[in-house]
């Protein structure tokens, strides 16, 4: 009611912006009004040391909820298609939900431990970060867009090189800003060339102008997507994400492979929104390669790993190449399976780090030997984690892959599914062998130090309960993904027409006579 | 109430088995001895009450069908659990019966002081029911119940001292060399099912529904082979003189009265079948012939007194197999009976023999043992005579001369055959015994014959010499009983002297004399050490013709050697190199993450370029 | 004379050529930054262009937005290579004394 | 009848409960396993008896709506196929419990529990008739599995575990897409979309995609059952998992693989599987041969036991794949069979791993005297894996033999022949390990088999006995039920 309130006294203005967007910025105000008047109050800069931030966390998770209770809100006003910066339709309010939902549980693990006792500014940067990922999540609009993606971007680097002096952090700082800057001015520059060739700034694949020549705006649409792949770390953008993660803090990694792709996927999906991907147009093929590139590629790369960071990176390409098989299959369950497949992927990697951060400081595989012996809970939620990532029932993974291979039947994507198999049974082997090593008894019970905080555990908990139950009963879930997103191209008859090799699916049944 | 009997008397020896294996080596050998000595007597008892019934009060059709239950019915197949009782079961059953009676009582002594006599009886009695099961069945797949139970008898008795592998090597050629002929018979039996839809013997052999032509000739020949298999005959003959491994009342039950001469049964009981098989006839015929002759060589090199009478067995069954080929069931089965009876009571005789001698077999270290064991020495000599055929006062010589007419009539070439197989008999019987018991003793016996081992040497030895005289060649006297009650089954009884008759008993009554005449000759007792030949062709003959060597080096050798060869299992490699190569592609884009930001660069826009020249290639 | 649209993207595209370049050839850190700034200034000269075709304010606001953004990053970069040189990086060479890699 | 879902959710119950106390104590959690296997027997007999007389061949039927948006229902059915692969799961999973997993000492809590699980998912499998259900149970019975042998296995167990779970999970995907494509064919033709089985059976399919579907299931099947070349996974697991575990694999989940292959591939398919049987018997014919050639040459006994399972499974390949009622039951006897003595000489070799701590042939031999109890029961069963008329084995053998012999006399003699070498391996082991002379200087004072083992055995073998010579319950049940639209293979065609 809150946020009812506040869009009775908004200025017209902002009156097509989407609520959730309005609550954030307002909460970030707040939380900068509030550390700058500690910070200028009498006790001088952090004097009081845990006061700060325990106000900033409860001030961030209001301004969060209050968010997700945004959501529920009255749709905007919507302007004109042409110059209205946001869609606050069903699918910007699924994702948003997810980002926020996400959100939250990045803000319930540890931030002592990344950010000493001076955690509140983390916070801020964590809503800011936020705010960019629902902006770019929602924004139908370049200028939103770009903005909304400056904003993470910019708020990650923040974030990952929060920690003073840890030349690990910095140095993925480092790197992050670079690829990010040049990713981003790549992205830019197709921008600039779709605007070239439409004349319009709507956040769509660019149609050309005169279709005999169609190179300006096939340009612009590779370079936005190179941007956008970038983000989300596809092969063979990914290269820096294993870095990265491995070097930032836990909760800011998860930040990174959590909200920014959920973020940026909703985008790219909205992105494709009015572009036939089921034929064999260029987007599409250049999706597919992508696709199964990442598939094998992130699988291959995990397949490899003895830090559990970068294995989860590995695994978070590859889960990209999934949702990316997902968009693919345009049909009656392609944006539905990507949506499942979205909630899945967020639950299981934030529930991986999650674990992570209860043994903080290990992320190498050796040390997380006998840990069902030593730390029994943990192991089992990060069992449960990687059995979701790994698609085996009874975690909800399993009926998100299922679900996937089925929007991808549907659409007959015969060879994107042969390479989703082949990887996924790659990447069994590393899940498994994460497993294993936890089963198989330490030389010498050496528990690491500290128990696991009480915002983790929860976290955790909550994490596997919701994982095993959406499990084992997908039903509601499924209701609520269907018919979030309807692409231009609804699957049913475009699906048969796709006869370009990269798609060469089964062929068209025909009824028989009876015997 | 004759309906009852048939399953009682399988369910006698049955019960003690069950008893015994259940008793698992607690019940004391008293106890064991008696039960197992007790059940098979009691079914040699009702045997011969079944016996008398049934003859006193034939059925009209001379057959007695009694169904237990259904085995399995099932898509159009159905087989039963069912028995019939005809002449040439009960002719079998008293066999079985009766001279297994008397091995058990045999055994009782020949076993004492063994520590777990319990498993040597329950196996004992178990082979005694499954071979009545196997007699008494009149489905053919029951029967292969019995067939397969026997076999797995004797591989158990075989075995029966399993501390030295030599005896377990033993059991297992024997098991596997049947269980070959098995497989032909099964595939038999499949081919029948196939055609006729069932496989009870009576709607089997009901003329025309076979027919004849080439199934015929193929079940006929599948079922050929299970018999010689089973019967030792050329090729599969390899696995009877190791059997001799056994104890030797096994060797006499077994391997020498009941279980081996299955296949005459079976053929036989099948004779219409076979009169089918025109081709299949002439080749039992052959094949019995080559067995008699090569196994009575080797008997007459061999060293091993029951290695002579294994090789004996295998010869005397060829002549069985002589006269099946020739169409001559009730001649075969004739010799069937009376070889039982003397072989079982050489084989015992043997065992009393080996017994007194501390376990010693070569016969050149033993020597004038007939002043020593007066009784053994009469008893073997009765079983000798009737091996050889000492004409007239023997059953050996009625039944191989019935088989030797038959033979003539068939064609003059096997006759001549099995008439030197005769000869070869005598001389090599004639030669164990002079060694054995005359001449010089060589190895001092000790200890005496017990009674329990006694009185079936003394029966035997009776019905060896007067068992014949149930059936004998007209030119002696028209008796013939034994046809006569075989002849529901096995037809009307063959003419056997049409002309000639008189010459040809001369000759089959000759050839023994002569053999005896010449092993006397060679072999009558004088000082001085003596030494069994040397020469290539004795060695030859002694190692069975080197039937065992050819075999080990074409089948088992390349056999085994192959599979050591693929221990590992070829098809294992492949998922290890799957995994090799993952290995290789995680190494590969492990170093393509070298943590220069530049290079990370260069694969952003080089993946951008890319997909540009993708873009423009069209 | 005025230049067409087509000849400004022309240039812009050269610009962003020499950016991406830069970014690739140059091992210097700030020189990476700095062309990644040559690259962002290319696009909002794209942009800029492109206004100038449609004949619409558009280019000009979206300009201004890189404007402020590309400095933001600057700042926000800079900092980060003080950090980076605080926390004991002796050079500025992006190749070496990387720690995170495999 | 709502109490087939009890034949999933008992054992999960059980697991639960045995886990919990197992934290408590390390004896709890036997007696829950034993009182939950009573229980579920209990449950199967009530459920056998409640069958309605002359119901038709579908004995039980429960159903609810899972996931109503794609047409998925928790939907199980039972037939008598069914139902005799049930009471084989519950007779089996006593030995696993009562013999092998009483002396776990590491957290038997998990142990039990895994146990009861995987028991669960097997049960699930047999009863499901919704595709995605039954791919859902067919994927959940793994895992437990995986675990058991990763951590209570032996040496080798992280290769044999990893083998296991690759290749049935591979497969499996395999079947996922198959059954997707029959769901989507089936929506593309009737605009319904559902998982039912028996919806899906009326589907018509053009031959190429039949024979394309069909051969998704049949990979699946074929790694499960398993059928030569698919088979490699096997020997791995059955050596290196603990003894309950073998038993289990070997017993019962071997069995899933049959019943798939009867019930999806030959039920579903039925022209596709007439064409592709040619293929499927000489695939069963060289198992057969391959397993017990393979198998006489291993000196691991497990290991022996283990290809002598792919020899005997090759049987069953030959007999769902002969098209005939004949060889169908034949298929079943000889699971059943197989599942009892294959599971009674696991537990053996289990054992005596146990008393010589090692399963090395090469280092046994004249056990008898030592273990005389032992050393007659592995005889006795041995026995019967070589095919004895009167015991179980014979009867399956026998049957798919003759259905073969009708169809191809060949690959019926082929057959005949793994009789032969089955002989061989069986008498070969043996001999190697109970007979003959000991090695060295005799054995020393080993625990012979107590009343236990030996009741459970002989029960085991009491069962083999009464199959072998009066099965005619089991043949009478475990016909297949037919499906309502297409007919059986060798049925009229509607």
């Amino acid at each position: 009611m809150i946020a009812t309130l506040m869009a009775a006294a908004l200025p017209p203005a902002l009156a097509e912006v989407p609520m959730p967007v309005l609550v954030l910025a307002a909460g970030i105000l707040i939380l900068l009004l509030a550390i700058a008047c500690r910070r200028s109050g009498p006790g001088g800069a952090g004097s009081e040391t845990g006061a700060g931030t325990v106000a900033a966390a409860l001030i961030a998770a209001a301004t969060l909820g209050l968010a997700f209770a945004g959501l529920w809100s009255p749709p905007p006003p919507q302007a004109a298609d042409m110059a209205r910066l946001f869609a606050a339709d069903a699918w910007f309010a699924y994702g948003a939900g997810l980002i926020l939902l996400s959100s939250g549980g990045i803000l319930a693990m540890s931030w002592r431990r990344m950010a000493g006792e001076r955690a509140d500014e983390a916070h801020l940067l964590l809503l800011l970060g936020t705010l960019g990922a629902i902006v770019v999540a929602g924004s139908a609009n370049a200028v939103a867009f770009f903005v909304g993606l400056e904003i993470l971007s910019l708020s990650l680097l923040g974030l990952i090189a929060y920690r003073p002096r840890l030349p690990d952090a910095l140095e993925a700082a480092m790197k992050y800003l670079v690829l990010a800057g040049t990713s981003s001015a790549i992205l830019l520059f197709g921008l600039a060339l779709a605007y070239a060739e439409t004349g319009d700034l709507r956040f769509t694949a660019p149609l050309a102008a005169n279709p005999a020549e169609p190179a300006l705006a096939t340009a612009a649409t590779l370079l936005v997507l190179t941007g956008l792949f970038f983000k989300l770390s596809a092969a063979p953008f990914h290269l820096w994400l294993a870095d990265v993660l491995d070097g930032a803090p836990i909760p800011v990694a998860a930040f990174i492979a959590v909200v920014s792709k959920i973020a940026l996927f909703v985008a790219l999906a909205r992105y494709f929104a009015m572009t036939d991907l089921t034929g064999t147009a260029l987007p599409a093929q250049d999706l597919a390669v992508v696709a199964v590139l990442s598939m094998v590629g992130g699988n291959l790369l995990a397949f490899g790993q003895t830090n559990l960071k970068r294995l989860l990176a590995g695994s978070s390409i590859a889960h990209i190449g999934y949702l990316l098989v997902a968009l693919l299959s345009a049909g009656p369950f392609g944006a539905g399976s990507a949506a499942f497949y979205l909630a899945a992927y967020a639950a299981a990697t934030l529930g991986a780090f999650a674990a992570l951060g209860a043994v903080p400081d290990h992320p190498d595989l050796a040390s997380w030997r006998g840990m069902f012996h030593r730390r029994p809970a943990v192991a089992l939620a990060l069992s449960v984690m990687l059995a979701s990532l790994a698609g085996i029932p009874p975690a909800v993974g399993f009926f998100a892959k299922a679900y996937i291979v089925a929007a991808g039947m549907s659409a007959h994507r015969m060879v994107l599914l042969t390479a989703l198999i082949v990887s996924s049974i790659i990447g069994l082997c590393y899940y498994l062998n994460v497993a294993r090593v936890m089963m198989t008894p330490a030389p010498e019970a050496a528990a690491p130090a500290g128990a696991t905080l009480p915002g983790t555990t929860v976290l955790l908990g909550a994490l596997a309960l919701a994982t095993l139950l959406v499990g084992l009963f997908p039903g509601p879930l499924v209701q609520r993904t269907t018919g979030l997103f309807l692409p231009a191209a609804p699957g049913g008859e475009t699906a048969a027409r796709s006869h370009d090799i990269l798609y060469a699916g089964a062929p068209p049944p025909r009824p028989r006579l009876l015997r | 109430m004759l309906a009852l009997l048939p399953p009682l008397i399988v369910l006698c020896p049955l019960a003690a088995a069950t008893i015994l294996l259940l008793s698992a080596g607690r019940m004391p050998p008293p106890a064991a001895r008696v039960l197992a000595a007790g059940a098979v007597g009691l079914a040699a008892a009702l045997t011969l009450w079944l016996a008398v019934l049934f003859l006193s009060a034939p059925p009209p059709t001379y057959r007695l069908d009694v169904v237990l239950w259904h085995w399995m019915r099932v898509g159009g197949f159905d087989a039963r659990i069912a028995f019939t009782l005809d002449p040439l079961s009960l002719v079998m059953m008293l066999v079985v019966t009766g001279v297994g009676f008397l091995i058990h009582l045999y055994a009782c002594g020949y076993m004492r002081g063994d520590p777990d006599v319990a498993r040597f009886f329950a196996c004992m009695t178990l082979f005694v029911a499954a071979m009545l099961v196997l007699v008494l069945s009149s489905d053919l797949l029951c029967l292969y119940i019995g067939w397969e139970g026997v076999g797995l008898c004797s591989y158990l008795l075989i075995g029966f001292w399993y501390a030295e592998a030599a005896n377990g090597a033993a059991a297992r050629k024997a098991f596997i060399v049947t269980r070959i002929g098995d497989a032909a018979l099964l595939c038999g039996l499949l081919l029948l099912a196939t055609r006729i839809g069932g496989l009870d013997i009576a709607t089997l052999l009901q003329p025309g529904h076979l027919g004849g032509g080439p199934v015929a000739e193929a079940a006929a020949a599948l079922l050929l082979g299970g018999a010689l298999a089973k019967s030792a005959q050329v090729p599969f003959q390899v696995w009877l003189p190791d059997a001799m491994a056994g104890p030797t009342p096994v060797s006499a039950l077994i391997h020498a009265a009941t279980m081996v001469t299955a296949g005459v049964y079976l053929i036989a009981r099948l004779h219409p079948l076979f009169l089918a098989a025109p081709t299949v006839m002439a080749a039992t015929a052959v094949l019995g012939l080559v067995t008699l002759l090569l196994a009575a060589g080797s008997a007459l090199a061999q060293t091993d007194i029951k290695r002579i009478l294994a090789f004996s067995t295998i010869s005397q069954l060829g002549y069985m197999f002589l006269a099946l080929g020739t169409g001559a069931w009730g001649a075969a089965i004739f010799h069937l009976v009376t070889h039982a009876i003397f072989k079982a009571l050489l084989f015992m005789a043997a065992g009393a023999v080996i017994l007194r001698v501390h376990h010693q077999q070569d016969i050149f270290r033993m020597g004038g043992l007939g002043r020593a064991m007066p009784g053994v020495f009469a008893a073997f000599a009765a079983g000798a005579a009737a091996l050889a055929g000492l004409p007239l006062v023997t059953a050996g010589f009625y039944s191989k001369e019935a088989i030797l007419q038959q033979a003539w009539h068939a064609a003059p070439l096997l006759w001549a055959g099995a008439l030197l197989g005769a000869f070869l008999t005598a001389l090599y019987i004639s030669r164990c015994l002079l060694i054995v018991f005359l001449g010089p003793v060589r190895t001092a016996p000790t200890g005496r014959t017990e009674a329990s081992m006694a009185i079936p040497l003394a029966g035997l030895s009776v019905l060896a010499l007067t068992g014949g005289l149930i059936e004998m060649p007209n030119a002696i006297a028209p008796v013939h009983l034994l046809f006569r009650l075989l002849a529901p089954v096995l037809g009307p009884p063959t003419a056997e002297d049409a002309e000639g008759g008189a010459g040809l008993l001369l000759a089959g009554a000759l050839a023994p004399l002569a053999g005896i005449a010449v092993a006397w000759g060679l072999w009558r007792p004088r000082a001085g050490a003596i030494a069994p030949a040397d020469d290539g062709l004795a060695r030859g003959a002694r190692a069975g013709w080197g039937f065992d060597a050819i075999y080990g080096l074409l089948l088992v050798r390349p056999f085994l050697a192959l599979g050591w060869l693929n221990r590992r299992d070829l098809f294992d490699r492949v998922p290890d190199l799957l995994a090799a190569a993952t290995r290789w592609g995680a190494r590969l884009l492990g170093r393509m993450q070298d943590g220069r930001v530049r290079r990370y660069a260069g694969w952003i826009a080089a993946g951008t370029v890319a997909a540009l020249c993708l873009a423009v290639r069209p | 004379m005025t230049a067409t649209p087509a000849q400004a993207l022309l240039l812009a595209s050269m610009l962003f050529a020499l950016g991406l370049l830069g970014v690739l050839v140059r091992r210097n850190l700030l020189f990476m930054l700095m062309s990644i700034e040559i690259m962002l200034n290319a696009a909002a000269l794209a942009f800029v262009a492109a206004g100038m075709r449609w004949h619409a304010a558009d280019g000009q606001v979206m300009f201004m937005m890189i404007l402020a953004l590309a400095a933001a990053e600057a700042a926000v970069g800079l900092a980060i290579l003080l950090r980076l040189h605080a926390a004991g990086r002796p050079t500025l060479d992006a190749d070496t004394g990387n720690r995170l890699k495999g | 009848m709502m109490t087939l879902y009890g034949l999933v959710l008992l054992p999960l119950l059980g697991a639960a409960v045995a886990w919990l106390t197992g934290r408590a104590s390390p004896r709890a959690p036997w007696p829950v396993a034993v009182a939950t296997l009573v229980l579920l027997a209990a449950l199967l007999a009530y459920i056998t008896w409640a069958v309605p007389a002359g119901g038709g061949p579908w004995l039980a039927h429960v159903s609810a709506p899972w996931i109503p948006a794609l047409g998925i229902t928790l939907r199980c059915d039972m037939d008598g196929l069914s139902l005799v692969l049930l009471w084989l799961t519950v007779v089996l999973s006593f030995p696993c419990v009562l013999l092998a997993s009483r002396d776990i000492a590491d957290t038997p809590g998990t142990f039990h529990a895994l146990l009861l699980a995987t028991i669960a998912g097997v049960d699930g499998v047999f009863i499901a008739t919704d595709l995605f259900l039954f791919f859902f149970f067919w994927e959940l019975m793994l895992v437990p599995l995986y675990v058991l042998i990763t951590v209570w296995g032996h040496e080798d167990r992280t290769r044999a575990a990893f083998k296991f779970f690759l290749f049935t999970q591979g497969s499996g995907l395999l079947m996922l897409l198959s059954i997707l494509g029959l769901v989507f064919v089936h929506q593309h033709q009737t605009g319904i979309l559902t998982f039912d089985y028996f919806a899906l059976a009326t589907t018509h399919l053009s031959p190429v995609l039949a024979m394309g579907l069909m051969l998704g299931f049949f990979v699946a099947f074929a790694v499960k059952l398993p059928v030569v070349p698919l088979h490699v996974w096997l020997p791995d697991t059955h050596t290196q998992a603990p003894t309950a575990a073998s038993v289990l694999l070997a017993g019962v989940l071997l069995k899933t693989g049959g019943y798939g292959l009867i019930r999806f591939v030959v039920l579903l398919f039925p022209d596709a599987a007439a064409r592709f049987a040619p293929v499927a018997l000489a695939l069963g014919a060289l198992g057969i041969l391959y397993g017990a050639w393979l198998s006489l040459v291993q000196d691991d006994i497990k290991r022996l036991i283990a290809y002598s399972s792919v020899s005997h499974l090759g049987f069953v390949l030959l007999g769902v794949f002969s098209a005939s009622p004949l060889g169908m039951t034949g298929a079943v006897v000889q699971m059943v069979a197989h599942g009892l003595s294959t599971g009674a000489l696991f537990v053996i070799a289990g054992a005596l791993q146990d008393r010589l701590h090692t399963r090395d042939m090469r280092r046994m031999g004249g056990l008898w005297p030592a273990l005389p109890h032992l050393s007659s029961v592995g005889l006795v069963f041995a026995i019967a894996s070589l095919g004895l008329p009167g015991l179980g084995n014979f009867v399956g053998e026998f049957l798919v033999l003759l259905a073969t012999w009708r169809i191809s006399p060949p690959i019926a003699i082929l057959g005949a022949a793994g009789l032969v070498l089955s002989a061989l391996y069986a008498l070969t082991m043996v001999g190697r390990a109970f007979l003959g002379p000991p090695p060295g200087d005799g054995w020393p004072a080993l625990p012979d088999f107590g009343v236990r083992h030996m009741a459970v055995l002989g029960a085991a073998m009491a069962l083999l006995l009464v199959l072998g010579l009066y099965p005619q319950p089991v043949l009478d049940l475990s016909l297949p039920a037919p499906l309502p639209h297409s007919a059986l293979p060798w049925g009229p065609r509607p």
